[in-house]
C-alpha cells in the first residue's frame, strides 16, 4: 500500500513537470538519432583525432596548414551565401504578392516548385547544355560576339544552386507569410501607412523570424553543394568546395582521418554561420503573429 | 487589399523577374529532354534527327528495372518507418512540455542542419562495421537519419493545428491511447502524413550523398545509377544520360504534383489563415 | 563465416565450385561494356558453375572504402572487381586483394599470350590482378577538318596553336577524364622530360609547359564528354582524345563523323588496361568459378568481343585476335567509324606503361593546384 | 482633429461572389454620433466596416463626407481610426511604439509623437505598461492599447468591429463604460459593430439593425427597444417570446390575438384585420405570474438573482418565458398576463 | 445508468511547477445535483474539472466514488461525459458517429449503438442533421452534438467546460435553458465549470466560488447572491460598486461607515468594530438615486433597456455604479442612497 503511494507520489510528481508515459512515444526517434547520427558523428569527430601523423591535432593542422584546402571554406561559403541570400531574397517579394486568393495560384506555386524534382544531373546536364557555348542561352545572345560562358565556373554551380534552392525556399517563406495575421497589414492601412510602409514596418519584421529559419535551411543545401560543383563547375580552382575536399581526402587520398577532420570543420563553420543567423534571431520578436499578439 | 492585381512598377518587375526564371529553367529541362529525343546534335538550334532508342539503351544499360524497384523499395520503407518513428515523436513535441524539450527538439533539427556529407562518411563507415551498408538495410538506415527529422519539422505544426481537447474528448468516451491515435488522429492527420510521407519521398529519391556512400550492389537507387552514369569511367552516349535524368524527373514531377494535390503547399510551417478578400 | 555464399574462403581453390555460385561483379572501369558479353556467355554455357551474375558499377574511388569495410564486417559480398590501374594499385597499397599469382598461373594460360604492351601493364599488377582487357590509349588530339585545315604536328605548334587561338585547345580535368590524364602523362616524353615517370621532380617542362598553355585554355570540363560535345558544337577546336574516345562517341554520334585524330611528333603511346581482381574474403568455390571465368575470358574467341564499338580501340589483350573473329556488329562499327591509321601508329610508337598510383596522385594534385586551381588566383 | 459634419452612405453595396454581403446601405451620420451597427452573425456588419474604413472596396454605391467622395480613397487617405474584433496590434512592438506607429506615419515631429502618444497611454490608463509586448498584456489591457492606438490620430470617425467580444462578461462591461467614457470624453463619432444588443443599447446613439444584408431598422435605442419595427428586430431586441397567432378583433391600435394556447391582447405594428395572421412579441419580464391569465405548466426554472426565470409551456405545446418572483417547482400549473401595451402584435 | 450516491473530494489539490493551480479542493456532489464552478480566468476551475474527469493527474488528495478510489483510474474507466468549451467535435465523423463514438469504445454490439445513438439524437432534436459533420453545422448545433455524446453514454457525471462561452448572446441564452432541460429530464449529476455568474445562478443547484486555486465559498444561488462571504464573492456576484470606507458605528448588524466620499448604513458580514477599515459592496441596482442621500456627478449615462446604467463620481473621486429611470445629462448632480439590508460591509 505505501509502496504503491510512493510510487504514485513520485508519478504524480514527474506528471507534474511533464514527465509521463507518453514520453516513451520519443523513443523510437531518440533512438534512431542517437544511433544513427550522433554516434557516426561522434565516430567521425573521434576519426578525426586519429591521424596517421601528426599527433591528436594532425589532421586539423594538415587541413588549415595547407592554404589549397583551407581556401575551400571561401570557396563554399562565396557560392552558399550569396546564393542562400538570392534564394531568400527573391522569394520574399514573390511570396508576398502570392498571398490571399487568386485564379491560378495552385498553378503558379506548382511551376515555381518544379525544380524541387529536377535532381542534381538533369540540373546539371540542363544547365551546360542550356546555357554552354552552343547552348539555346547563347544562341538567343547572337548579337554578343563571344558567347558568353555560364558553365564550368562559379556560375553555373551558382545557377544550380539557385533551381535547387529557390523551390524550397519560396515554399517556406510562402507558408510562414501566410501564418501573419492579414487583419495587422489592414491596421496599419487605417493607421495611415502606405503598402510600402505596412510591408517594411508590419510584415517584414514578423516575417524575419522565418527568413532566418529559411535561411539556415537553403544555406546548409548550398554549403553542402557536392555534385553540381563537380559537374557544373570548376572542381579544380573556382568551386573546389569543402565537400570535395573532403571526398577527395576521404576517397582518392584514403585519409580518412583528413576526411573526417575536413567533415568536422565543415559542420563546425556551418553551424557557426546558423549559430549567428540563429543568434539573431532571438534578438527578433518571435512568437505568435495572432491579432491577438 | 483588394484583388486587382495592381500594375506597379514593382509588380512588373517582380513578375518580370519569376517570368524570367521560369523560362529559362524551361529552357534548362527543355534542352534535356530534347537531347533525350535526338539522334544528334551538333552546333544547330534543334538535333538532326529523332529516336527514343535512348530511353531503350538506358532501360538496359542501367538495368533501370532493377534500380527502379530498388528505389521504389527504399523509399517505400524509409517513408514507412520515418512516419511511424516520427509522427508520435512530433505528438509528444507538439503536445507536450517536459524538461529537455528543446534539446531533444535540436536533436531532431540537428541531422537537417548538418550537410548530410559531414555525417555521411561517419555513417557509412560505422554501417560498414556493423554490416549494414551495402544492401538495402543500410540505405534505409541512412536516409532515416534526414528523414525522421523531416517529418518531425513538417508533422508538428500540422499537430498543433489539431485541438487537444479533440483527444480529451476521445478519453472521455472511454477511448484508449492507441485507439485515439487510430480512429481519431490518424484520420485527422491524413493530409498531414501525406504531405509529408511525399516529401521525404521525394527527398529520399533525390539523395544522391547518403545513398551513394551505403549503396551496395544491389541497392542502387535511381539518382545513384544516374550519377555513375555521369561520372563513373567509360564512354556513354550524353543522350541516354539526359534520357535517365528524363526518367527520374518525370517521376518525381508526378509525385510532386500529387503532393500539392493533397496539401496546400502553405500549411507547411504555418496555420494558414487566408485573406478573407 | 557470414559471407554471402557461405564456405571457407582461403585454403585450396578447387577445380569448380561443388555447386554453382552467384557471382557479384563490380566494374568501376567501365569495363563491363566489353567484358559482359564475355562473361554472360560463359556464365550460360557453365550452369554447373555459374547459377547467376549480378552486375553494379561505381567510381574507382569508392571501391577501397567499400571493400575495405566489407572485409572489416567480414561480410565480402563483391566477388570480382573489374577495375583500371588506379583501382588496383589503391587496393594493391591497402592489401584487399587475394594473390593470384603466381599460385594460379597454371590455371590462366592466356596469360602466356598477351601482347607486349599487356604484358607491361600487368606487371604494374604484381601478383594481384589479370589483365583483361588493353589499349594503347593515347595521348591524340581532335579536331573537325573543316574548321582546323592545319592541325599542329608538335607540342610546340599546339600551344601555338592555343595562343592564336584562346580558347580553341580544351581537355578535361585529368582526374576526372582518361584522355585528360593520357595527355598529362604523355607530355614528358613529347618534352622529353627528365624523368617521365616522376611528376613531383622529373617533369619541370611537362608543368611549365601546362602553366603555359593555361593562359589560353578557357575551361577544363569535368568529363571528357564535355569536351567532346564542345567540339562536336565547335566551342572547342582541338581536345585531347585517345583511340577508344576518338571512335566509341562518333559511333554514338556525340561527335561528328568527320572529326579527324592527328598526333605529335615523338609521342610515345601511354597505355591503359583494365584488371580482373578478387577481393579477400571470396569464398575458395567462387574464386574456382572465377579463374575458370577469366581462363575462359583470355581465350582469342573471347577476347575478340573487346573490339566493341571502338570503346577502347582494339581492345584485346592477346596476341594474334584480329577484327575478323569480333562479332558482326563490332565490324560493322569499326568498318564504318575505325581508322586503318591506327594499326600503323601503334606499331611505329613506343609504348609507355603510365605513371603508377601514389604518382598518379600526385600529379592531379599538382595539376589541381598549379593548373586547374591557377584560375582561381587570376 | 479634421473633423466632418456629415458622412453619407449611399446605396453601399458589397457582392461576394455574386451573393449580396451587404445590399444597399444608406446611412448619414452626423458629428459626434455614436452609430451602432447591429445584427446576427453573417448578417454584413464587418462588410459595412470595411467599405466604410476603405478595406474593401465598393461593389455599387458611393461614400460622400461632407460632399467630397470618399469611396476612391485608399484606407490610409481617408483618416479613419479603427479598433478590429482581434484588437490587430503589432505583436512586435510595444505598447508604446503600437500606438506611436500612426503618428510616425504621418510625419509627425518626435516631440509631437511623444507627447501625443503620452498624453493615449495615460488616456487609457496603461503608463506602466508602455514598454509592454502586446503578448504580455490581458485581453482587457490589448484592447485599450487598441483604442488608444485607433483614437491617438484624433481621427475624424473611429470604427469599431466588435471590440468586446473577447473579454469575459465582467470585463466586457467595465470596458462598455470605458468606451463609453471615451466617446463623451473627445466627442469621436464611433461607429461600432456589435451582435449584442445589450451592447449596441447602453452604447449608442442611434442603431442601425442589419439582417441579411439589409438594413431593418434605424433608430434611437428607445425606438429600437419599445418599437421595434418587425419581428426580426423584435427577436434581436429582447422579445423572447414571439407566438404565431390570429388576429380575433381589431380596436384601434389594440387588437386580440389568438392561438399557440394563448389569448391575448396586444398592440398592432403595422395595419392588421381580423383573419391575420400574425406573430405577437412579448418580453419575458412583460409576461407576468397570476391573475386571471392562461394557464401554462413550468417546465424549467433559473435563479437569475432578484428573479426567477421561467420557461413553461402553453396547453398548444408552445414554450412561453417569464420571470417569477416566487420559484414554482417544475410541473406546476400558473396563470400569466401581459400588458396590452407590452404585447407587440406583427404581421408575419 | 450506474451511478453512484456521492463523489468526494478530498483535498483535491494540482500544482504545475511549483505552483498551486488547485489548492485543496474539498467537496461532496449528491447523485442528481448541478453543481457550478465558477470563478475568474485563471482560477483553477478547468484544472479542478480535468482533475475530476482523470485528465490530470493530483497532485495531492483523493477522489472517491462511495468509498472506492477513483483518482488512480485512467479517464476511460471513470465512466463521465464531457462536454467541453469548444465542443471537441470529432471533425471527420458524422453526427451520429460522434455520437456513436463512445458506445462503440464500449463495444456495444450494433443494434444497441445505433438505437441509442438515435435516442439520443432526438433528445437534443439534431435527427434531420445526423449525416453532417460538425463543420456544417452551426454553433448551436454542434453544442447540442456535444452534448447528446457525452449523455449517450448515461455516464454517472456529466463535466462541462464553460460549454456555452462560444455562443453569442441569444444562443447562449436558449442553450442555458436547454441545459437545464436536459439535467431536468434526465438526472444528470453534472459539475459546470464557468466564469458567468448569471449562468451559474441559473443553471445550478449549488455553486462552488473559486479564486486563486482556493474555495472562496460554497452554497446555494441564492446564499450566493445574498450572502456572498467576501468582497471577492461579492465582486463576483454583481456587487460592482465595492468602495473602501471605515466604520464609524456598530449597531447589533448595521455598521454606518464613511469614506469614498460618502456615508451609509450597511449589514456587517462578520465581526467588525468602529475604526476598521471595510468594504463596501453594493449593487447598481440597490443604490438608488433621489432622496437625502450623497451627492454624486454622473460620468457616463447607458441605456440598458428598461433602465438607464450611470456611472457617476463622488466627491472624493471614487467611481459609484447606480441603475436609474429617468436618464440624467452628464455632469448633472444627484443624489444616491441604498437599504441598508442591501448594502454589505466586508472587513477588507
Ligand atoms: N471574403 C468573402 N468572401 C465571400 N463571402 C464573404 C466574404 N466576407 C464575408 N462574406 C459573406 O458576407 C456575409 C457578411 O459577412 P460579414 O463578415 O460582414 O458578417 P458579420 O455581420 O460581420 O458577421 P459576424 O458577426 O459573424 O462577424 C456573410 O454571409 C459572409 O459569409
Ligand atoms: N498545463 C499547464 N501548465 C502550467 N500551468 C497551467 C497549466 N494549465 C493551467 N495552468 C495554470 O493553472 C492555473 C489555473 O488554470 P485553469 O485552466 O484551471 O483556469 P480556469 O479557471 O479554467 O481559467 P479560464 O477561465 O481562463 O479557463 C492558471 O494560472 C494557469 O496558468
Ligand atoms: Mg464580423
Ligand atoms: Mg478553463
Amino acid at each position: 500500500m505505501t509502496r504503491t503511494q510512493t510510487r504514485l507520489a513520485v508519478r504524480h510528481r514527474l506528471a507534474e513537470r511533464g514527465v509521463d508515459r507518453q514520453l516513451w512515444l520519443l523513443v523510437p526517434g531518440l533512438a534512431c538519432v542517437l544511433a544513427l547520427f550522433v554516434y557516426p558523428f561522434a565516430y567521425g569527430i573521434g576519426l578525426s583525432f586519429q591521424p596517421a601523423e601528426g599527433g591528436v591535432f594532425g589532421a586539423y593542422r594538415a587541413f588549415f596548414a595547407d592554404a589549397y584546402q583551407r581556401d575551400t571554406i571561401a570557396t563554399t561559403l562565396s557560392l552558399s551565401l550569396p546564393a542562400a541570400i538570392l534564394n531568400v531574397a527573391a522569394s520574399v517579394p514573390i511570396a508576398y504578392r502570392m498571398r490571399g486568393r487568386f485564379r491560378g495560384k495552385r498553378l503558379l506555386t506548382t511551376v515555381l516548385v518544379v525544380p524541387i524534382t529536377l535532381g542534381t544531373v538533369l540540373t546539371a546536364e540542363g544547365l551546360l547544355n542550356y546555357l554552354g557555348p552552343a547552348g539555346w542561352f547563347n544562341r538567343l545572345l547572337f548579337f554578343v560576339d563571344e558567347p558568353i560562358r555560364l558553365t564550368n565556373n562559379y556560375w553555373g554551380v551558382f545557377f544550380s544552386l539557385v533551381i535547387t534552392g529557390f523551390p524550397f525556399a519560396f515554399l517556406l517563406i510562402l507558408s510562414y507569410l501566410s501564418g501573419i495575421d492579414p487583419t495587422l497589414e489592414r491596421a496599419a492601412a487605417t493607421l495611415g501607412a502606405g503598402r510600402r510602409q505596412r510591408f517594411q514596418r508590419i510584415t517584414l519584421p514578423l516575417l524575419a523570424p522565418g527568413l532566418a529559419t529559411t535561411f539556415c535551411l537553403t544555406f546548409v543545401l548550398a554549403f553542402s553543394v557536392f555534385p553540381s560543383a563537380v559537374l557544373v563547375g570548376d572542381p579544380a580552382g573556382t568551386t573546389r568546395v569543402i565537400s570535395i575536399a573532403a571526398y577527395h581526402a576521404a576517397y582518392e587520398v584514403y585519409d580518412y582521418s583528413l576526411g573526417s577532420a575536413i567533415a568536422v570543420v565543415m559542420g563546425v563553420v556551418e553551424l557557426l554561420v546558423v549559430a549567428i543567423v540563429l543568434g539573431l534571431r532571438s534578438l527578433l520578436y518571435t512568437g505568435s503573429t495572432g491579432g491577438k499578439g | 487589399m483588394s484583388r486587382r492585381i495592381v500594375a506597379s512598377p514593382t509588380s512588373w518587375l517582380i513578375w518580370g523577374a519569376v517570368a524570367f526564371f521560369l523560362i529559362n529553367l524551361a529552357g534548362v529541362i527543355a534542352s534535356v529532354v530534347v537531347n533525350s529525343f535526338g539522334e544528334r546534335w551538333f552546333d544547330t538550334w534543334l538535333p538532326s534527327g529523332w529516336t527514343t532508342q535512348w530511353y531503350a539503351t538506358a532501360w538496359t544499360e542501367f538495368g533501370l528495372l532493377n534500380v527502379m524497384v530498388v528505389t521504389l523499395e527504399v523509399a517505400v520503407l524509409v517513408v514507412g518507418i520515418s512516419v511511424l518513428v516520427g509522427v508520435p515523436a512530433s505528438y509528444v513535441l507538439a503536445r507536450r512540455s517536459f524538461p529537455g524539450r528543446r534539446l531533444v527538439y535540436l536533436l531532431f533539427l540537428l541531422p537537417i542542419l548538418m550537410p548530410p556529407i559531414t555525417y555521411g562518411i561517419p555513417l557509412a563507415t560505422v554501417l560498414y562495421k556493423y554490416g549494414f551498408a551495402g544492401h538495402l538495410t543500410g540505405v534505409v538506415l541512412a536516409n532515416l537519419v534526414p528523414s525522421i527529422p523531416f517529418v518531425i519539422l513538417t508533422m508538428t505544426p500540422f499537430i498543433e493545428q489539431i485541438d487537444p481537447a479533440i483527444e480529451r474528448a476521445a478519453r472521455m468516451c472511454g477511448a484508449k491511447t492507441w485507439q485515439i491515435f487510430a480512429r481519431i488522429l490518424a484520420p485527422l492527420l491524413v493530409p498531414g502524413i501525406l504531405a509529408a510521407s511525399i516529401l521525404v519521398l521525394v527527398r529520399t529519391v533525390g539523395m544522391f550523398e547518403l545513398t551513394f556512400l551505403t549503396a551496395g550492389p544491389d541497392s542502387q537507387t535511381l539518382v545513384v545509377a544516374l550519377y555513375y552514369s555521369m561520372s563513373a569511367a567509360g564512354i556513354r552516349a550524353q543522350q541516354s544520360v539526359d534520357a535517365m535524368a528524363v526518367l527520374y524527373t518525370a517521376s518525381m514531377l508526378v509525385l510532386l504534383v500529387i503532393a500539392l494535390r493533397f496539401v496546400n503547399p502553405t500549411q507547411l510551417v504555418a496555420r494558414v489563415k487566408e485573406d478573407p478578400d | 563465416s557470414p559471407n554471402s555464399g557461405g564456405g571457407a574462403t582461403d585454403g585450396p581453390v578447387p577445380e569448380k565450385p561443388d555447386r554453382a555460385v552467384t557471382l557479384n561483379v563490380l566494374d568501376v572501369a567501365g569495363n563491363l561494356q566489353l567484358t559482359q558479353g564475355m562473361i554472360d556467355d560463359f556464365a550460360a554455357r557453365n550452369k554447373d558453375q555459374i547459377e547467376k551474375v549480378t552486375y553494379s558499377k561505381a567510381t574507382a574511388p569508392e571501391l577501397v572504402g567499400k571493400v575495405k569495410a566489407q572485409q572489416a564486417a567480414d561480410r565480402v559480398d563483391i566477388d570480382l572487381v573489374l577495375t583500371g590501374v588506379d583501382g588496383l594499385a589503391a587496393g594493391i597499397d591497402q592489401g584487399l586483394w587475394n594473390p593470384l599469382l603466381p599460385t594460379h598461373a597454371a590455371r590462366l594460360p592466356g596469360m602466356a599470350n598477351y601482347l607486349p604492351g599487356a604484358a607491361a601493364m600487368q606487371k604494374l599488377a604484381g601478383d594481384h590482378g589479370v589483365t583483361v582487357t588493353y589499349y594503347p590509349s593515347g595521348p591524340l588530339i581532335e579536331y573537325l577538318p573543316a574548321k582546323v585545315p592545319e592541325p599542329p604536328k608538335t607540342a610546340e605548334a599546339l600551344l601555338a596553336y592555343a595562343k592564336a587561338n584562346p580558347g580553341a585547345v580544351q581537355y578535361a580535368r585529368p582526374s576526372n577524364s582518361g584522355p585528360g590524364r593520357t595527355f598529362l602523362m604523355g607530355l614528358p616524353y613529347l618534352l622529353g622530360d627528365s624523368d617521365p615517370k616522376d611528376p613531383v621532380n622529373g617533369w619541370s617542362k611537362t608543368w611549365a609547359y601546362l602553366a603555359e598553355l593555361n593562359k589560353y585554355v578557357t575551361l577544363y570540363p569535368s568529363s571528357t564528354s564535355e569536351t567532346m560535345k564542345n567540339l562536336a558544337n565547335g566551342s572547342a577546336k582541338i581536345i585531347a582524345t585517345t583511340t577508344g574516345w576518338d571512335i566509341n562517341p562518333r559511333v554514338l554520334g556525340t561527335v561528328p563523323k568527320e572529326a579527324a585524330v592527328g598526333t605529335l611528333d615523338g609521342f610515345h603511346w601511354v597505355t591503359d588496361a583494365h584488371y580482373a581482381v578478387i577481393p579477400r574474403g571470396v569464398p575458395v568455390a567462387k574464386q574456382a568459378a572465377i579463374l575458370n571465368l577469366l581462363k575462359d575470358m583470355l581465350s582469342p574467341e573471347q577476347q575478340a568481343k573487346a573490339y566493341d564499338k571502338g570503346y577502347f580501340y582494339p581492345g584485346p589483350a592477346i596476341k594474334d585476335v584480329t577484327l575478323s573473329m569480333a562479332p558482326a556488329e563490332s565490324q560493322q562499327a569499326l568498318a564504318e567509324f575505325g581508322r586503318p591509321e591506327y594499326e600503323q601508329l601503334i606499331a611505329d610508337n613506343p609504348v609507355e606503361v603510365p605513371l603508377d598510383a601514389k604518382s598518379l596522385v600526385a600529379a592531379f594534385d599538382r595539376w589541381d593546384r598549379e593548373i586547374g586551381g591557377a584560375k582561381v588566383k587570376k | 482633429m479634421t473633423g466632418f459634419d456629415e458622412l453619407r452612405l449611399d446605396g453601399v453595396r458589397r457582392r461576394f461572389g455574386g451573393q449580396d454581403a451587404l445590399a444597399g446601405l444608406s446611412l448619414t451620420i452626423r458629428r459626434g454620433e455614436f452609430i451602432a451597427l447591429l445584427g446576427p452573425s453573417g448578417c454584413g456588419k464587418s462588410t459595412a466596416l470595411n467599405c466604410l474604413a476603405g478595406l474593401l472596396p465598393l461593389s455599387e454605391g458611393s461614400i460622400w463626407q461632407d460632399g467630397a467622395r470618399l469611396d476612391t480613397l485608399p484606407p490610409e487617405k481617408r483618416g479613419f481610426g479603427m479598433v478590429f474584433q482581434s484588437y490587430a496590434l503589432f505583436p512586435h512592438l510595444s505598447v508604446r511604439k503600437n500606438i506611436a506607429f500612426g503618428l510616425q506615419m504621418r510625419r509627425l515631429p518626435r516631440d509631437e509623437v511623444r507627447r501625443r502618444t503620452d498624453q493615449a497611454l495615460s488616456l487609457v490608463r496603461l503608463e506602466e505598461h508602455a514598454k509592454k509586448l502586446p503578448g504580455q498584456l490581458s485581453g482587457g489591457q490589448q484592447q485599450r492599447v487598441a483604442i488608444a492606438r485607433a483614437v491617438v490620430l484624433e481621427p475624424s470617425l473611429v470604427l469599431m468591429d466588435e471590440p468586446l467580444s473577447n473579454l469575459d462578461a465582467k470585463l466586457r462591461l467595465e470596458m462598455r463604460t470605458e468606451i463609453r467614457r471615451l466617446h463623451q470624453t473627445l466627442g469621436l463619432t464611433t461607429v461600432y459593430v456589435t451582435h449584442d444588443q445589450e451592447e449596441a443599447l447602453s452604447l449608442a446613439d442611434r442603431l442601425v439593425v442589419l439582417r441579411d444584408g439589409r438594413v431593418e431598422q434605424i433608430g434611437t435605442p428607445e425606438d429600437l427597444h419599445e418599437r421595434p419595427a418587425n419581428r426580426h428586430v423584435a427577436d434581436f431586441m429582447g422579445y423572447r417570446n414571439l407566438l404565431p397567432m390570429k388576429v380575433k378583433a381589431v380596436h384601434g391600435p389594440v387588437v386580440a390575438v389568438e392561438g399557440s394556447g394563448l389569448t391575448l391582447e396586444g398592440t398592432a405594428v403595422g395595419p392588421l384585420s381580423p383573419g391575420d395572421d400574425v406573430v405577437a412579441g412579448i418580453r419575458p419580464e412583460d409576461l407576468h405570474e397570476g391573475g386571471s391569465g392562461v394557464p401554462v405548466t413550468v417546465e424549467v426554472v433559473e435563479y437569475q438573482g432578484r428573479e426567477l426565470a421561467v420557461e413553461a409551456r402553453t396547453q398548444s405545446g408552445d414554450a412561453v418565458h417569464l420571470r417569477a418572483a416566487t420559484r414554482p417547482a417544475p410541473g406546476d400549473q400558473i396563470t400569466v398576463t401581459a400588458a396590452p401595451a407590452r404585447v407587440l402584435v406583427f404581421p408575419s
